[in-house]
């Protein structure tokens, strides 16, 4: 039998005027199952807590209900004291007297009717509480870095110098990413890749991190703490281990009009090489589509020249495993293709350029060596036109969303511009400008009032070829919207910022969310922005969502800390509201009958397959099981659950049906 | 088979019976079987649309209501206005079936079909046209003009490359054509204002003639009677001198001339700047 | 009852499910801002709208409420992520079950509140309680969950009269050429048995009966039977004979599909002989087994016209035909031994801890099994009507079956036993799924 | 002084299914309106948009705002090429808003009174009341037609006799087609 316990509290005036208190705890006393009940002024006090732990020893009890205010302010309260007390906290409920009942009504007889009905309903409840204990699980420290921008380097070095080891994957043969094809930074217009390559240098030679370039993440197992994720190093064809960076290979290399992907396609590249002068590592690739040795076996130029023997044709890829307890996804963005603006000279016109090729046409190490000169001839272009939202807010054929960085890098480029070709003019197309963010503003306005940049508030609605002539069709939307076609020599887009096109592959691997446009979802657009859902996964840089560096960063050294915070405890401990697949004598087993429906459902993916065997390992039956770590104790498979062979602990079956029928005397 | 389902038009009917005679060839050597819609009504483009919302409605629904009372389920509008119109009431129907029951028709109009010269030679024969082709236009730089409404609104018409349309150009490709690239191609010739306001078309035009004159094409393609109008009948009046001026040429009148019928049987003469001379260039 | 009757009226007795993040917080809210509202109404918290099952609406009716309410977070802002979306498809087809049996669908309110919505919580919250006032205690409710008097005869004059008779089948002779290809697969040992009909020993009925050799398989008849042979898979002995035949009509090959979706049996094991309703046969194949796809699998025109026949009805037609329908059920569940997805192991009507409804044949215990069983077969239900020619009481079962196949295809579009690689109806949602109920 | 039981913006949603209100003003249906020129359109398409959204963001001024939209040349001088609406980034359908202004218009009798519009206006009517009457328009008999109502009887004098000598304009009306039930359709659909 059980030995309830009942503590009303009358929370001063605040359920004592509405509600007859005493007369609640004499009802309560009379419940089978209760031995003590009483009321006292203010039970959260040092003295009310007392009183608890006391009547918990001296009447043994075996569960206690409080009735006060609402769970969610004070159930951990009383757990604890009850815990003090040496009952298991999972034995306390509250019964919620004063925001669902004495604040929300006035008529004492009612009101005081309703507490004794809520009180009695969680009594009956206690009744068929069980104990619980936190779940614990046991934690591997070290962490996992998907992508080697700016992000991924930010947030391996931080979690690095916490003095946890790090793997860093990045698929491209070195880290960088796009920050290391930019010219110059906004606001302060410092070089780029001054700022960026000690950075990289840091990461490649720091004792905690484990490079894996030219790597790609192939799955991922287990669970936050216990992940295991299988890598694919894809073949170089060099063996770094030899290869000491010469650049002989692809100096001599005879295939040497590729284009550059690094150069967006403005510059040039050999079939094997390093995608730019201070790749990390220092060590090329062979790029085997285009290799003449790997085309028709001739040539092998490279690797009659190599001092060191490092050049390997037959290398393959191999596959890798690796236990990580946490990991960052920091795979970044791209820019819209501006093939996907047919209106814009068709989309595929030399000079109209993305925003990311104008970066490296104006960066001293970008294929013209820092100068201005357009694509088709060379020339250096008299008018350029800056045409933002290229893709952006246009939900129609583009993308709704604003990409955020592009305000600030179009001001950017027009001032280049104009820092470099002094009698050029520089024209924005822009709708708003949207510069938030510290000296951007200033720096905005320095572009129009210092550098003579024009900006035209109009959308573009077509740029076309006039005889070899560019034309950018406009409107003066503040005056009046009179048209303006203006001919312009190079015309750069504002180009938006895209997820990266295969982002969604890695997600399912992952199990992370994404929203309509591909974005990665965090667990909270608030308060949890570098959690996803799946605990253990963080986010770092614009994957999420369009990002300028300082946001980057500032999100990587973010995720940082919550991966040295999820490593910084023993091990991991979780509420136990857990959901549970019965097991009973056998030869049943459990009652599942293993359908699957709830697996279907489980939005955690917690619901495992279990093969029950006997000794002999002949299969008896296949069940439901669920994996402890991944449940988040929502229900949702008990609901579905036909056979009811599910529960869900803290909100048994028993529990919640005892609290119902209980509301009726 | 049922045969397809025809509708010419007022255009066809009268100034623009070239296209329809071209098309009918054209249909006839492809072993099409068009069948015109009895009792067709004007479409109301291009005036009812813009003084009277019910007119506009009302009068694209009852040809489809009368296809489909003649066992049709695609119907072919070779006027791009008449397609545009026919496509919008389509599109409309699905929205507001009160159309339909004004008309006392029963619910489904939406389901007849309205189908493009275009879509019609791009999907469903031109494996059959290529078969077809004896007389290559080696050597012909075409503009092909879409003009406006063939290919807008895509919400409309389906057509997702509305801002560099190609199907056009494949078609002349098919045909041993040379397409250019130029930048007109679906810019407005100013419409109905041939007669209302002259301005615009002569203005539109010579943008339209110099945009291909600069690339060096040697006649225009089309597939609209009203582009064909205002670009066949006014070069004069845009300033242009005779020896300079280019020829209008329907796509049909094209395909026809590819597949070896005569000029008489295609209308080529009935135009007012000659056509001979282009295709005396090709035959060289 | 007696506790919230005042004397100067009724006051409804509201009984609220509410999930812990959203409504519950909502509530609070209320509190915290001193709103005011009526106190008729006891709120149950539960984590997630996910977790609220049917069964507490139906035990909250059967045990006095005069009006329950479902609330929880709005859509996209489930703490779980998606929770309350699967409960939003589990109250569409609910509602649409409750609505068959003619209850008052205005005494099951759900809303979205969140945690920033007490002003909502109390303004639905008032509302419900008035609308429950105007509409008196639940009598009807009340009276059935009194019935504890097992096997009323329906009232004289009550009855609604459906053209849904028991199918009662003769003998028919099978396709010559599915007896041999069923042979052939026997004798050279590709199958262990193949399940199929032979005729009853006594009667001119066909019975379900498996054949393990080619020679047995001479006793084959015509699949015209009434059950569906695919419930003999729930037998052990059979399961030991894989691989393994079966005759399948449209009704059969559904059945296996949703087998083979609930993991319940390897679809590689199967081999399907196919009939058409004529007893032509199509052919063998694996699953998945092709089916029609123009309507609610399997479910006869003159089932459909019998539905459409009492949803013409008034709701409060609709509910003295089921009660007096339900009151005939003897619990012999014949029904559920008949059907060939009732496949747990242990039924939830046998379960006691907690029991959630009355295992006596009686009044409430009846109908929660009558509703329990239509809802558990909801989104997989082939419209067989097995149970419906099994049941001895002649209760048209059938039609709570299609009304739930029909819900599910004109809410969700989906069809039961076409996909054995579809989510589960109730286990699937999206983020569009429309309803036009929820406050 | 018109009375407006509704807005303009409304009927354009209602017609249109898309809404002036979600126009953002980028001027990208200004900047490729091929009439939107110097010596055709005195309002761009963008400023007529902003004039929608602004009768129904300023009751006080709607009347007001209204009577600009309606009065502009604007809409009379659009060609119907679709290019705003294919391009509008919003989806607005901001040639299918001109229709509405055509017709609201001239229901209101609320219009430019230039002389071009009148030539426009003239044409239009013209030319639907030759498509409901006959079923099918006759060129010749709508070019006479328009030529007695806007009396520029001269105007491409030389154009005929060149169309007709190309075979391009008959001097008979062909066939014409049975409009009895469009008229009752459209009569119909006038009162809701």
């Amino acid at each position: 039998m059980s030995r309830i316990g009942v503590f009303i509290c009358h929370c001063g005036e605040n359920i004592g005027k509405t509600v007859d208190c005493p007369r609640v705890a004499e009802s309560a006393r009379k419940l089978p199952g209760v031995v003590y009940a009483v009321d006292y002024r203010y039970t959260c006090s040092e003295p009310g807590q007392a009183q608890i732990r006391d009547a918990i020893k001296e009447h043994k009890l075996t569960g206690v209900v409080v009735g006060a205010c609402s769970p969610r302010m004070h159930e951990k309260t009383f757990r604890k004291t009850c815990a003090a007390a040496g009952l298991n906290p999972y034995l306390c409920e509250i019964a919620n007297l004063r925001e669902q009942c004495s604040w929300v009504h006035t008529d004492r007889e009612q009101a005081t009717r309703k507490a004794i009905d809520i009180v009695r309903s969680i009594v009956a409840r206690v009744q068929r509480n069980t104990p619980l204990a936190p779940i614990r699980v046991p934690l591997t420290r070290r962490a996992l870095v998907i992508g080697g921008g700016i992000a991924g380097i930010q947030a391996a070095l931080d979690i690095a110098d916490g003095g946890t080891e790090v793997i860093l994957v990045e698929r491209t043969p070195s880290l960088g990413g796009h920050m290391a094809q930019l010219s110059e930074t906004f606001p302060t217009l410092d070089c780029s890749q001054c700022i960026l390559t000690p950075r990289m240098v840091e990461a490649a030679s720091h004792p905690n991190i484990r490079l894996e370039t030219y790597s790609e993440v192939e799955k991922l197992g287990g669970y936050v703490g216990n992940f295991e994720v299988t890598i694919r190093r894809k073949a170089r064809s060099i063996d770094p281990k030899k290869c000491t960076g010469c650049g002989t290979c692809w100096q001599k290399c005879p295939v040497k009009k590729l284009p550059s992907e690094f150069d967006e396609g403005l510059g040039l590249r050999a079939a094997i090489g390093i995608p730019f002068p201070q790749a990390v590592p220092n060590k090329p690739v062979i790029d085997r589509a285009n290799c003449i040795k790997f085309k028709n076996g001739k040539c092998g130029a490279c690797q009659k020249l190599c001092q060191t023997g490092a050049v390997d044709f037959t290398q393959e890829d191999e596959i890798i495993t690796e236990k990580v307890g946490a990991i960052v996804v920091a795979t970044g963005f791209q820019v819209l293709p501006k093939d996907q603006l047919p209106a814009y000279a068709d989309g595929d016109h030399p000079d109209v350029l993305t925003g990311l090729q104008f970066e490296r046409l104006a960066s001293a190490s970008g294929p013209t060596g820092g100068e201005i000169r357009r694509p088709s001839d060379g020339k250096e272009p008299q008018t350029v036109v800056f045409v933002q939202c290229a893709g952006s807010r246009d939900r129609e054929k583009g993308r709704a969303y604003c990409s955020k960085i592009c305000c600030m890098y179009t001001a950017k480029h027009a001032m280049l511009y104009r820092h470099k070709v002094h009698g050029g003019r520089a024209i924005v197309l822009c709708m708003d400008v949207r510069t938030p963010g510290k000296g951007y503003d200033e720096f905005y306005r320095r572009a129009i009032e210092q550098d003579g940049v024009i900006y035209l508030r109009s959308r573009a609605a077509r740029i076309y070829r006039d005889n070899g002539q560019l034309v950018v069709q406009a409107a003066d939307t503040l005056n009046g919207g009179e048209r303006l076609d203006i001919k312009a020599d190079l015309v750069v887009l504002g180009s938006a910022a895209i997820p990266q096109p295969d982002v969604r592959t890695l997600a399912q691997k992952l199990g992370v969310g994404y929203d309509a446009d591909g974005w990665l979802s965090e667990a909270h657009p608030k308060l949890r922005p570098v959690e996803t859902n799946t605990a253990g996964i963080f986010l770092a840089g614009a994957c999420q969502g369009p990002k300028d560096i300082p946001d980057t960063v500032a999100q990587a050294s973010a995720a940082a800390a919550k991966t040295l915070a999820l490593f910084a405890a023993k091990e991991l401990q979780r509420d136990p509201i857990i959901a549970r697949v019965n097991r009973c004598a056998p030869p049943v087993f459990s009652t599942c009958i293993g359908c699957f429906t709830c697996a279907a459902a489980c939005p955690y993916k917690a619901i495992e397959r279990e093969e029950i065997r006997d000794r002999k390992g002949g299969l008896i039956k296949v069940v439901a099981r669920v994996n402890e770590s991944l449940c988040q104790g929502c229900g949702t498979c008990v609901s579905l659950c036909r056979s009811k062979s599910m529960d869900l602990d803290g909100f048994t079956e028993e529990e919640v049906f005892a609290a119902l029928e209980a509301l009726v005397e | 088979m049922s045969g397809l389902g025809y509708y010419p038009g007022c255009s066809l009917s009268g100034s623009a019976s070239e296209y329809d005679r071209s098309l009918r060839a054209v249909a006839g050597q492809l072993g099409v079987e068009l069948r015109e819609i009895p009792e067709w009504v004007c479409c109301g483009a291009t005036s009812a649309h813009a003084i009277d919302h019910n007119a506009a409605l009302c009068l694209a629904a009852d040809t489809l209501a009368k296809a489909r009372r003649a066992g049709l389920t695609e119907v072919l509008a070779p006027c791009a206005m008449c397609y545009q119109r026919l496509a919008v009431v389509a599109h409309e129907l699905k929205q507001n079936p009160g159309i339909a029951t004004a008309l006392d028709e029963a619910p489904g109009l939406e389901n007849i079909k309205p189908l493009s010269v275009l879509a019609w030679l791009n999907n469903g024969v031109s494996d059959a046209l290529q078969a077809k082709v004896t007389r290559s236009l080696t050597g012909l730089k075409v503009a092909c003009y879409y003009g406006c409404l063939l290919v807008r609104p895509p919400k409309i018409t389906g057509i997702q490359q509305v801002e560099a349309p190609r199907q056009m150009e494949q078609l002349v490709t098919l045909l041993g054509g040379q397409p250019v690239r130029w930048s007109m191609a679906t810019e407005c010739c100013g419409a109905s204002f041939a007669l209302s306001q002259k301005s615009t078309v002569l203005r539109q035009g010579r943008q339209i003639y110099d945009a291909a004159r600069k690339v060096g094409a040697d006649v225009f393609c089309l597939a609209c009677p009203m582009c064909h109008a205002n670009l066949d009948m006014r070069q004069g009046e845009m300033g242009i001198p005779a020896e300079a001026q280019l020829p209008v040429i329907y796509l049909t009148q094209l395909i026809g001339w590819a597949m070896g019928l005569d000029a008489t049987t295609l209308g080529l003469d009935k135009h007012f700047v000659p056509t001979a001379g282009a295709f005396a260039k090709e035959k060289s | 009852m007696s506790e919230v009757t005042k004397s100067d009226g009724f006051e409804p007795r509201i009984t609220a499910f509410v999930c812990k993040w959203c409504t519950y917080a909502g509530a609070d809210l209320a509190g915290t801002s001193r709103m005011t509202y009526a106190p008729n109404v006891r709120a149950l918290m539960l984590p997630c709208t996910g977790r609220i099952d049917v069964s507490f609406v139906i035990r909250a009716f059967l045990q006095g409420a005069d009006g329950v309410i479902v609330s929880g977070c709005h859509p996209g802002d489930c703490h779980y992520t998606a929770g309350n979306y699967r409960a939003r498809r589990r109250w569409i087809l609910f509602r649409d079950l409750l609505d068959t049996l003619g209850f008052d669908l205005r005494r099951f309110e759900l809303a979205w509140i969140s945690a920033a919505e007490g002003a909502k919580w109390v303004k639905t919250i008032q509302a419900f309680t008035d609308r429950l006032r105007e509409l008196g205690p639940y009598t009807a409710m009340h009276n059935l969950a009194d019935d504890r008097a097992p096997g009323i005869a329906p009232q004289a004059g009550t009855d609604v009269l459906l053209d849904l008779a028991q199918a009662k089948p003769d003998v028919a002779s099978v396709d010559p050429q599915l007896v041999a290809d069923i042979a052939e697969a026997l004798d050279g040992g590709k199958l262990k048995a193949v399940v199929g009909w032979m005729k009853a020993p006594t009667l001119n009925r066909p019975r379900p009966a498996w054949f393990a050799t080619a020679a047995a398989a001479k006793e084959m008849v015509s699949p015209n039977g009434t059950g569906n042979l695919v419930r003999l898979l729930k037998k052990r002995q059979l399961r030991a004979l894989l691989p393994l035949g079966l005759v399948a009509r449209a009704c059969e090959a559904g059945a296996l599909n949703v087998l083979a979706q609930e993991a319940n049996i390897d679809p590689a094991a199967i081999t399907v002989f196919t009939v058409d309703r004529n007893g032509r046969y199509l052919g063998a194949q694996n699953l998945p087994a092709d089916l029609p796809t123009d309507r609610p699998v399997g479910f006869s025109d003159e089932t459909l016209k019998a539905l459409d026949q009492l949803m013409a009805k008034s709701p409060e037609e609709r509910w003295t035909f089921w009660t007096s329908q339900s009151a005939k059920c003897l619990r012999c569940y014949a029904c559920r031994a008949s059907c060939p997805l009732c496949t747990c192991d242990q039924c939830i009507m046998d379960k006691n801890q907690p029991q959630w409804f009355p295992t006596a044949a009686d009044g409430p215990g009846n109908f929660a099994w009558q509703m329990i069983r239509a809802f558990h077969l909801a989104g997989r239900c082939v419209g067989c009507g097995a149970c419906h020619n099994a049941c001895p009481a002649g209760i048209p079962l059938i039609l709570l079956n299609a009304a739930m196949a029909r819900s599910a295809l004109k809410n969700f579009d989906h069809r039961a036993g076409v996909d054995p690689k579809a989510v589960p109806l109730q286990s699937d949602f999206r983020t569009d799924d429309k309803e036009d109920f929820i406050l | 002084m018109t009375t407006v039981s509704q807005t303009l913006a409304n009927l354009v949603h209602q017609r249109t299914g898309t809404r002036p209100l979600d126009c953002y003003q980028c001027g990208r249906c200004a900047a490729g309106c091929p009439q939107n020129v110097p010596g055709e359109m005195d309002i761009s398409p963008t400023r007529i948009m902003r004039l929608l959204q602004g009768e129904t963001a300023f009751p006080e001024k709607a009347v007001e705002y209204a009577r600009q939209a309606l009065t502009a040349e604007t809409p009379w001088l659009c060609a119907g090429c679709q290019a705003c609406t294919t391009r509008c980034p919003q989806g607005v359908d901001i040639a299918g808003a001109m229709d509405v202004l055509r017709q609201e218009g001239l229901k209101r009798r609320m219009t430019a009174t230039t002389k071009r519009v009148r030539d426009i206006q003239a044409l239009h009517r013209t030319f639907l009341n030759s498509a409901l009457r006959h079923g099918r328009i006759h060129e010749l008999f709508l070019v006479i037609g328009y030529k007695l109502r806007t009396g520029h009887l001269f105007q491409d004098a030389a154009l005929g006799p060149a169309m007709m000598a190309k075979g391009k304009l008959h001097l008979l009306p062909g066939k014409s087609a049975d409009t009895s039930r469009v008229k009752t359709a459209v009569e119909r659909l006038k009162t809701p």
